[in-house]
């Protein structure tokens, strides 16, 4: 039984490191296998599993805390684990022993989990995956495809989707947790993006990779339902990755103007009033966003409704990723051209951040489902919208 | 247990009281609020149902709020009738602040009174002060034991139903410098005779119903003992109360964000035309009150976190000043946003109708125009931020 | 050149009476914006200055003015007030609209009076119609030569200066689908009698002084010259002329945030408090009016681009109706920002004044509910970039 | 004498040839020689030498129309050569036929000409350089340092500010246009930025650089008054770059999505509301844009007032590049996470757009000097504001 870790001071250790590594994964786009050890050795990566099987069993609000400021040092690297991290912890609540052998494998072994709910053509609608599971002798053979899979290279296990038409053809979403095979899986495209690029988001070619009955995760065609009822594991832990992100672009911001001297200034650049004012709504806008996440956070998830819980959830990543993209563009503007130079990690933070605006949920299913909602409109009723 | 538990009931028949009142002011509100004049019909209900004594220490009897149940409390308030909600705000800021000075004279006399049924209240802006309270141009001149108050007083929200006034003045005996200059005093309105009166009445473009009348201070005499603070830590103390008042006034422009976004709710349900069977079917509008439900999260989310967790002012009063400005400002100029979506969806038969959504339209727009200003607000969390003194000159370059 | 500069000297003259009158609204409208009323007297001023009378044509010996310069003179008047503005708004847009529509028995007859200080007026929006002027509930029912028209029109405004309405109904009988039942017709208001009285007087919560009236016909009868357009060509024709309304409405607004920008430079200029000896020299006021002045230029190039470039329909009418949307969507939204700013910059001494930013902050929140709307608006522009039709059904998934 | 062009036309044609290769040099960060001399053998970079002189004589408009469809192409590219073309038309506004030799170059020999008016620790406030011009016989030796020095690799003129001490100590800002020197220049640092990575915008660190007294452009003093003057070349350029990255964006998604399909939807993604509701956006922000650029191209530039012209030009600046910003920002929105990939040019046109929230005019003096303007405050008075 692992002793009750102090997840944020480790947060705040390893952010440092990470941070000088920080500039040449995002230049070459390379994966930061590195800091994914270190997370490992020092039991970072077993913060979520459950006490009772060796691990951290962090809260959520540990988890959120300490991932805002891994971000702070490295955002892709944040990211990256944040799939393993609040994996662990959504398979803890829906799925509990059924993953004992994975808990283990985390504690024991160091593994690593990356998840994949993405499917081109799909566009976000997560619950509608095309990957397909056959059923053969002691489990599925899979077929499709995947893309944003998340933290691929340094994962020992994937956690992803699929679908199993029932007997009357209807297409039942399942999801399985299996070890990464040898076979089956291919990567079809590396990751190279504008913006969180050290995170090995590959996209994945799924040939007829097996899984077997035992790496089903509840049951089948209830994913949506767990899914919704534990998400707040996803979208709080998602939210608090680009919070750390705008957090650090306003302390950098701040710290650079205090010390910044022009030829044309006999003080500091802190005392011109345009960049205090700036300032103010960066500071004004964090509060907001961290505000907006920890209420999310500490809110009760014990609703009976599992799509009104999914519908809050989605609204705070929405509001909280927005405010946070808002407060690294003021930090460009406040830093001006020096901001955009590979040396300042102002352009780091301008390009990762604008990932928080696209990663899932989607805005504007999102809105569509908080609008009906709110308006007693059934949400999966056709046609969606007024003929 | 025993003694909690008949606190909490004391404060949720408050809370209850507040919410059934609430419908009642905005039937009010749709019928006075062009003409104006005063809510005091509704203040006199708040008075009747307790909610004013909320402040009240719990040694002298009273369930002494928090900061975050005053906050509730006034947005309840405030999704009925804005006026009556900002006037309420004054009341419990001042009554709140005051409630822990314990030793002066005037402690437990005033207190007592506010659990009778007290109304306080009090005009801070002066006369060309531009909404600095520590510069009022009302002067204080000593009087024997007492002082000799003269001035012209704005925003005296809440005076027709008011039982006393606290009233800033410089104190002009060229003893202390401003800002330490400034002073406060206790005024019964029922004793003040002809030195305070109304100057011109309350004609408001916005929270008309508030007879936020200004004041004249003709020679008012007032005692030594109504001095409120011993000379000089009249400023420290406001600044050490800034919380109560950031976050009061924050309260009732959320509130009437939140009520703005129920009309644009209710006005939609079921609502059809000749071109569109069920309104809420088409996407612009459920995009849009999506959004309003995302901003009255995020601000319900700050304004919550700050009144439960920047309530202390700690060592650094300036920098605690400033961080207690950031709600205001987010939410202020947040709740505008909200209150203008909502009137696009409600659409413009609500221009037609004296509708509230029009009221709470006007209203609104006084959030961000309220001390501290956004740009007050901007120039103490900026330079916060950088360990600037927001006090320091010059000011800038 | 001779001609021409006749023409341009008779303009010159209208542009410098309503910048004369200008002032004289804004005087009239601080007294009687919250009585409300219709400022009939403002509307008596126009056409004594000619200025109603712009879009004669030049054939009958008007000076037929321009789009743009049908812009330029109503941002002058809602410079001083939005209702009159906006009442001229209406006459200007049906006037421009008919001039060209020579062949019907009403056209000359109907010129000739505008010439003569004819003041022509249009209800458009319908009860229960959520402002799809395409699907009217009032109805025409055919009777010998003529039609009986009954319905109920909102938003009448500027009747009561108004010596002919145009009426849209929907022909009821039976022989063409909506939207091409739609039929428009010429009343004089001096002969309609009992068949057309004001159902609901105007108590409006913006642009008070319009008299926008909730108008019932009552078995109005009309005579068959009286239909302004053949059987189905009625919403043709409208979509043809949506520029002037859409870029009039536009004006309206861009001259009302043109005044609060002015009334924030005027307010600030010299103005001083116990504080600050200049209130001009804060930063924060100086970068609130630069980027006032930024959003003005902006709004204001769009607005005259479109104006002068974006004027002829074209082959692809539905896409030219998307089109003229774009301007009145972004300047009736950012009017709303420049005036909230203004308010901002002026303080909160303006609730207390009934000043004239108070006013123009109600009148401003008009612009983005008048057709198109913003969602309307979106909506069209956004499936024109596509190349899918917006009259296509269903409209979405 | 050179045949009148059609220079939008020539853009147009040239832009499809960039866009092909925009993506390698940004990933790169290299510099488009073979676009630069594309533009030099076509005649497009000899657009604003004035016609007496062999040259194109383009107008305002024409430039900024061109520029704005080349920038569409590869907006590195546009940058580059915009300092070259508003340069070129802003000498002959201000010098005249005193840059004749120079007009012979850009025409005859296919001269391009790089300016340079940053420089480390002068923010922005370009009218004080910190770069010294000392008078020695025939001209003057210049010692200092410039940043942002766009188009330097491609350059064979610079045209470069300086200040010199008048007998008072009083430094007067002066201007050069130079043959790019064998010595006396050096590069000092590499451009790599997050954004307008091919435009070579390097550091330059000059030590003794001859410039002869043939060399200075007007009069020594008169840098400000003759900059301001004509700075509607400057600007309206610089806006119809970014403007031309927005109309970019735009065109892009709406392209896309016309064609693109879900598997979940029966129709296009274009039928989606929210899609169609944020091109809408768009759309009418682009025209905003577009409409504010071209008035103040077309604005009368008689001004009397010099510096009533600057804040006009800059208040149009600012407004047009923070309105492309915007578009590019939704379009990343309305396209989702592979807008991101490196094989969308949406995450270059995010890039690439941020650097027009940064190029001078800087946005906080902008306002300072419209602010005051219209306030009737004196703009260069001490202390700049209220004590």
């Amino acid at each position: 039984m692992a002793e009750r870790r102090d997840y944020v001071a480790l947060a705040t250790e390893l952010a440092q490191k990470f941070a000088e590594r920080a500039d040449a994964h995002d230049v070459d786009g390379t994966f930061p296998h590195e800091n994914l050890a270190d997370l490992v050795n020092t039991g970072y990566s077993a913060m979520t599993v459950p006490a009772e099987h060796g691990g951290g069993g962090a809260t959520l609000e540990e988890l959120c805390k300490a991932q805002q400021i891994l971000a702070g040092g490295c955002a892709s690297t944040a990211f990256a684990i944040n799939m393993h991290i609040h994996g662990l912890a959504m398979l803890a609540a829906v799925a509990g022993d059924q993953c004992a052998w994975a808990y283990r494998k985390v504690v024991d072994e160091g593994a690593v989990i990356a998840g994949g709910f993405s499917e081109p053509g799909v566009g976000g609608n997560w619950w509608h995956p095309g990957t397909v599971a056959t059923p053969v002798p002691g489990g599925y053979r899979l077929t499709g495809r995947k893309s944003f899979f998340t933290g691929y290279p340094g994962a020992s296990l994937l956690f992803l989707s699929a679908v199993r038409p029932d007997e009357r053809g209807v297409p039942q979403p399942l999801a399985f947790l299996v070890p990464k095979p040898e076979e089956g899986v291919t990567v079809s495209a590396e990751w190279d993006a504008a913006g969180m690029r050290a995170t090995g988001s590959h996209s994945l070619s799924i040939d007829g990779m097996f899984a077997g009955d035992e790496h089903l995760v509840g049951g089948v065609g209830n994913l949506p339902l767990l899914f919704m009822s534990g998400v707040h594991w996803a979208w709080c832990s998602f939210a608090s990755v680009f919070v750390g992100i705008a957090r650090a672009a306003l302390d950098h911001v701040v710290a650079v103007q205090r010390e910044r001297r022009l030829n044309v200034l006999d003080r500091t650049v802190a005392h011109l009033p345009g960049v205090q004012f700036a300032v103010a709504d960066m500071v004004t806008k964090v509060a907001a966003a961290e505000a907006h996440l920890y209420a999310a956070v500490r809110a009760d998830h014990g609703n009976p409704d599992p799509l009104a819980h999914y519908i809050d959830m989605s609204l705070m990543k929405t509001s909280v990723c927005s405010l946070a993209h808002e407060v690294v563009t003021l930090a460009l503007r406040v830093q001006g051209g020096s901001g955009l130079l590979r040396k300042s990690p102002l352009q780091r933070f301008y390009r990762d951040a604008a990932a928080g605006l696209l990663v899932p949920p989607g805005l504007d299913t999102t809105y569509e489902w908080a609008g009906k909602q709110a308006l007693d409109i059934p949400i999966f009723e056709e046609p969606r919208w007024a003929s | 247990m025993g003694e909690l538990s008949e606190r909490d009931r004391r404060w949720a028949a408050v809370m209850e009281a507040a919410r059934d009142l609430a419908p009642v002011f905005e039937r009010r509100s749709l019928e006075h609020y062009d003409e104006g004049g005063f809510a005091a019909e509704n203040i006199a209900d708040l008075v009747a149902a307790g909610v004013t004594a909320i402040n009240v220490p719990a040694a002298l009897g009273g369930i002494e709020a928090t900061l975050a149940e005053n906050v509730e409390l006034l947005k309840t308030v405030a999704a009925g009738c804005g006026s009556t909600a900002f006037a309420l705000s004054i009341h419990t800021v001042i009554t709140a602040s005051l409630r822990d000075q314990t030793g002066g004279p005037w402690h437990e006399k005033l207190m007592r009174a506010v659990a009778d049924g007290a109304f306080v209240i009090g005009p801070f802006t002066d006369e060309s002060s531009g909404s600095n309270w520590t510069r009022p141009s009302t002067t204080a001149r000593r009087d024997g034991d007492g002082f000799v108050l003269d001035g012209l007083k704005h925003f005296a929200t809440g005076f027709d139903a008011a039982t006393h006034l606290i009233v800033t003045a410089a104190v002009a005996d060229g003893i202390l410098e401003p800002p330490f200059d400034l002073s406060a005093f206790v005024v019964e309105t029922a004793a003040a005779g002809d030195g305070l009166r109304v100057e011109r009445p309350w004609r408001g473009g916005a929270l008309t119903m508030t007879g936020s009348h200004s004041l004249r201070l003709d020679g008012l005499r007032v005692d030594g003992d109504a001095q409120l603070f011993p000379d000089g830590l009249a400023p420290l103390f406001v600044m050490s109360r800034q919380q109560w008042g950031h976050y009061c006034f924050a309260a009732v422009f959320l509130g009437l964000a939140e009520r703005a976004y129920e009309l644009a709710v209710e006005t939609t349900k079921g609502r059809s035309n000749t071109a569109v069977r069920d309104v809420g079917r088409l996407p612009g509008v459920q995009f849009a009150i999506a959004r309003m439900r995302a901003r009255l999260a995020t601000m319900n989310a700050l304004l919550t976190a700050y009144a439960t967790e920047h309530v202390e002012p700690g060592e650094d009063l300036l920098g605690f000043v400033a961080d207690t400005c950031v709600p205001k400002y987010f939410v202020t100029a947040e709740a505008e946003a909200v209150v203008s979506a909502a009137f696009e969806v409600i659409g413009g038969s609500a221009i037609r109708d004296g509708s509230r959504i029009a009221q709470i339209w006007r209203d609104v727009k006084a959030g961000p125009l309220l001390p501290f200003t956004a740009d007050q607000a901007r120039e103490f969390i900026g330079k916060q931020a950088f360990g600037i003194s927001p006090i320091e000159t010059p000011r800038w370059m």
